[in-house]
């Protein structure tokens, strides 16, 4: 069932539109983080920030592939799942910055992050929850007869969580359409993947589920595409779940308050794998294959910018959330 | 009306209400084949079949998750903790996740489940088996919390809860399941949460308790009685949210207030019945409002020190008079 | 790593000694849970009472490879091995009676047997929760450097619950000396094995943890001894954990308050199964292979009635506990 | 005495316990290599060794059972909640195994554990991040339950606590962590739990505080001095056992009572204080004991909705008013 890393062995024509869509949402991600950084810098976020800066192919190429009615759910790190399931960058950044206009009213925060009308359920901030929470949608899925599926995203560091063992044991015992895509950027914070887990190839836990399970390289984006095409057309035909592990990296620290390379890993690792850099990568090939022209690539880089510039003042421009808020949405009323 | 089992009303209470709504399933461990751990879930099965009755895994955590995610896409789980001992290993996701996703997403989602099951003091299963679990959940905004005592209470307000789109916690009373009494046969009858009800009409004193302390006190009131001494009982139902103004009307009439709880008295239910009777009616009262409580141990096994743990009618008793007596009588 | 179930295989000579041990350990559990459920009738024990009958071969194997020092750990179905660990039959029964005399002072019932003085760490009724107890003994052991180590029974319904994955994951990749022997009686209350897990070969969980892992017939009580022993060597030399399953078979319901052929599963499999029985199995053996003699099973059998008669009249004697006792033992006061 | 912050005393505080006593550990996530995710353990790793400073994978209840299991054979196991928040996926090891095992085993086994860790409203961590989570622990028998407000409180308390035979559930304050205060260096220095303290003598009012609420309370005890109100300020320290003669004592002095706390309210601390003062000191008391609490809902992640949320020094202060006023004033 494994497959090997071999993105380098095959070179696909990439179809124009694609590159295009897949470019920009990768360059919007990270564009968008380096923003929230800076304001967080300036005060205007608050709590933590988690940024998927390195992380960007996983997100979008696994979301590429899904129908806007399919559904996305991850953890405190989703911006960059929030942004590709299509959410309005404006409320993003607004939420971000705890304001009126945000997807949740301000009340949720970058760890929070919720979507109903884009199907993203979620910004779920303690690790290895969502992942029941995956089946229990995929379980409604199922239960209505739909052809929908659900990907939930997820880090290295919820595999030794025990509701990590009791989704996949349902999902794979019912056979709820869940694509469990662990992103292993080889660190829990602090802790490297080898001291937190006995087996360290994580995909073939699914194994222990009857699970169809493969690893792929996270920071192609292409690579990631197929890999997640192939589980959902399973998940479609008869609610088969996968495990899927894209090998990835955060070029940043855990949260905007640890550095990046701090002591649980060297300077020379991280300038090591930046030069993975999905983006960088994914434009080279874009460029080289034809797909894309370097005019192109700057349109894109453009249309990216003034984009986030304006969430960034969109988010400047809303005002604080009412504080009759605070005691709003604790119940809703029938 | 029927005369029928408080189990008997609960399985009633679901069946009607999956006959009723589609978006209603049952989840948990030995609801279906089994026919429930303790057979309030008995012949659903049979009726509705495998899709809507699920069996599951013993994994509390996991299958409390899978009824949060379906009822944030609109379904409708009612999720039976065999026993309310076991939620705990699922609180997180009772508490973090099935409490807080209304909130957090800013009222986008709402989180229509129920978590039902038995739960307080039962017959010598001690410890770990035998607790008052209500304590873990009635503080927590984002949920209801409810502990029916009658058979008609029992019904009526499951079927509220499961008509509710909020995360409702219900805890039944493993003591209770063979009690019976008069229940409404329409499908429509509900009661409604967050209403508590007088139990029984006095003059001289209110004592507020709940499922098996609830009938401790009522054999106590029958007993002061003859003493003299003319007990009301309120019955919260309802315990987030509380309904304080009949609590609080009915201490306007005694002046003196009793508030018995099985489970281990510090920091339970009876502190916050207490503490809120104090604030809101302090120049009412005649007499502290006294607490009547578990002993503040763990459940122990053996028979007798079992009795020892949770209180008596004659607790109950004693406590009623020392409030009366604190009013010079 | 697998081995197959395989006794019939190999004729082994059994020592005279080690079968009477064995034989009467077995007659032991047998007896005594026969009586423990008259009196459960009678009303003389209260409660939930789980009868371990079938799998007597399971306590009895396991732990007759164990030294004295060593530990185990248990579910709520510990009689066994309670008494297997070493721990005297009466005091056993006035637990279960809940009276003063009790191993717990009749404080913790059949369901939380405890003997510190033989290393018999209880009695754990929260399923799955005792697992991560058990790894804890297992630190504690390397800590101090001994070479002990301890044995954690559990059930096939123990498997699907996160702690499961979080104990055996933590065993494994800090090395400790912990042999998790999973009860396989191919039901969790009425759920059967299939309806619970994804994979139902359980011992091959154990991979996930890149934990020596095998399945052993549980009615094969010298099977059981040579696979425990393995492990348990395993775990002497370097802390290395094991995960066994026992496949073995209860007779009886779950608790006296579940028929022992429910709707869970059809006469004619529990009359099947009986014909496993690992007490009859095993005194053919010893009888055939002139271990022991029809006079020598004919003694065991009256000294272990006498021992469980002893016991019986031992809790019927004990009093109550008394009242004060409600409130002692809560804390250890210093 | 030194002056140091809150989370170098608790660093202290585990260095000293760690140097006496070869049975100690500290187990959790980030504790070893990280030097702890609040760095509370700072540098601990390298004093002591991976042994005894063990980094654990993102497992609460596996790495806390695996300190429970170690605790009953004799280890001394400090169990880091890298918050406390996540104390819940643990929350049945602790309640039903660390709390029980001594009763359960008749006393045979003891559980000498502690389990520490920030609590309590943070800064802009929204509701999942940000819960005062003490309410899940003091109702429970077998558990002892701090609350430390100063850096020699800290110290002091949480050495006491890992020399205490049972199971010890210690929430520290993340907003607190930065403080300073002059903290003594004797070794040998503890702080007994189960004493309250009384942080500020008054004549008028006894307002009743702990952590964040503590420094609230003495700003409010502040400024109401200029209006002529002396207020006491007594804070428990330990929640459970709960020193309540030292409480009653101040009551019985000022007869009146303020009880203020971050959390949410409804079936909080202040309940419990609230009904006990009530129950033990009615006749003393001239106005009801009044609770100022955290808004009922979940922690939000706006800056001025969290604001909003956690009592102000303004709140305290119209609270004392009230008590006082009621007392024709
Ligand atoms: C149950 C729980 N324990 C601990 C934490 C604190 N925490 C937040 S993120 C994190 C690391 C998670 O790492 P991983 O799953 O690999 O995701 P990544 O941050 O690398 O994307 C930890 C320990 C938490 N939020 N929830
Ligand atoms: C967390 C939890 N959930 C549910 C139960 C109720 N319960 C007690 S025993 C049991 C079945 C366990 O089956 P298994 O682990 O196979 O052990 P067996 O009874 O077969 O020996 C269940 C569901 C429990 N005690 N704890
Ligand atoms: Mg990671
Ligand atoms: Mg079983």
């Amino acid at each position: 069932m494994a497959k090997t890393l071999n993105h380098q062995d095959v070179a696909p024509v990439i179809e124009p539109a694609l590159a295009r869509k897949l470019l920009s949402q990768m360059m919007l991600i990270r564009r968008f983080e380096e923003k929230a950084a800076e304001a967080y810098a300036l005060g205007k976020i608050g709590g933590f920030l988690h940024l998927s800066i390195g992380e960007e192919a996983v997100a979008a190429g696994a979301i590429s592939v899904l129908r806007p009615d399919d559904y996305a759910i991850s953890t405190y790190r989703e911006h960059g799942h929030c942004l590709a399931k299509g959410s309005d960058p404006k409320r993003v950044m607004a939420e971000l910055y705890g304001r009126r206009d945000g997807l949740s009213k301000g009340k949720g925060g970058s760890m929070h992050l919720f979507d109903k009308t884009h199907g993203f359920l979620g910004g779920h901030a303690i690790v290895g929850a969502h992942l029941p929470l995956a089946a229990g949608v995929g379980f409604a899925i199922k239960y209505r007869g739909e052809d929908r599926v659900i990907v939930c995203f997820f880090g290295d560091g919820a595999v030794p969580q025990g509701e990590f063992h009791e989704a996949l044991n349902i999902a794979s015992l019912w056979k709820l359409p869940v694509i469990f895509i662990c992103e292993n950027n080889r660190y829990a914070m602090g802790t490297a993947l080898e001291r937190a887990l006995a087996e360290t190839e994580i995909y073939k836990l699914g194994r222990s589920y009857r699970m169809p399970c493969e690893p792929v390289d996270g920071m192609d984006v292409l690579a990631v595409r197929d890999v997640v095409a192939r589980a959902v057309e399973r998940a479609r035909a008869d609610g088969t779940p996968s495990l899927l592990e894209a090998r990835t990296y955060r070029f940043r620290g855990h949260s905007m308050r640890d550095p990046a390379a701090a002591v649980y890993r060297t300077k020379e690792e991280v300038e090591r794998e930046r030069l993975r850099d999905p983006i960088v990568l994914f434009r080279a090939r874009a460029l080289e294959s034809g797909a894309l022209t370097e005019s192109d690539v700057a349109d894109l880089e453009k249309s990216v910018n003034d984009t986030v510039d304006e969430a960034v003042a969109f988010a400047d421009g809303s005002p604080e959330p009412p504080e009759e808020w605070l005691l709003t949405d604790i119940y809703k009323k029938d | 009306m029927a005369v029928m089992t408080y189990r008997e009303a609960l399985n009633q209470a679901l069946r009607e209400e999956l006959r009723r709504d589609e978006r209603v399933f049952v989840i948990g461990e030995e609801v279906g084949l089994y026919d429930g751990a303790y057979k309030v879930t008995q012949g659903l099965l049979k009726e509705f079949g495998a899709k809507r009755i699920v069996d599951t895994p013993i994994a509390e955590s996991g299958f409390t998750g899978v009824g949060i995610g379906a009822a944030m896409v609109g379904l409708r789980p009612v999720v039976e903790m065999m026993t309310f001992n076991f939620a705990l290993v699922a609180l997180d996701q009772i508490v973090n996740a099935a409490a807080k996703l209304s909130y957090m997403s800013g009222g986008q989602f709402n989180v229509p489940i129920v978590i039902r099951g038995p739960g307080g003091p039962a017959h010598q299963l001690a410890a770990q088996h035998s607790q008052s679990m209500e304590v873990y959940f009635y503080h927590v905004p984002g949920l209801k919390v409810v502990r029916p005592s009658t058979p008609a209470d029992a019904k009526g307000l499951l079927k509220s809860a499961i008509r509710d789109d909020n995360p409702v916690v219900f805890i039944e009373s493993e003591t209770l399941y063979g009690i019976k009494g008069e229940v409404p046969d329409d499908p429509d009858f509900t009661i409604p949460l967050g209403q508590a009800v007088v139990r029984r009409e006095g003059r001289d004193v209110t004592v507020i308790a709940y499922t098996g302390m609830l009938y401790r006190a009522l054999e106590a009131a029958e007993a002061l009685e003859k003493e003299g001494i003319s007990v009301e009982i309120v019955d919260p139902r309802t315990l987030r949210p509380m309904d304080v103004p009949t609590i609080i009307g009915s201490v306007r009439k005694t002046h003196r207030v009793v508030v018995a709880e099985a489970g281990a008295g510090f920091a339970g239910m009876g502190s916050e019945i207490s503490a809120f009777i104090t604030e809101q009616a302090f120049d009412d009262l005649d007499a502290p409002v006294e607490r009547v409580t578990g002993a503040n141990a763990p459940m122990p096994y053996a028979k007798n020190l079992e009795r020892a743990k949770t209180p008596s009618k004659e607790k109950i008793m004693a406590a009623v008079r020392r409030v009366c007596y604190a009013n010079g009588s």
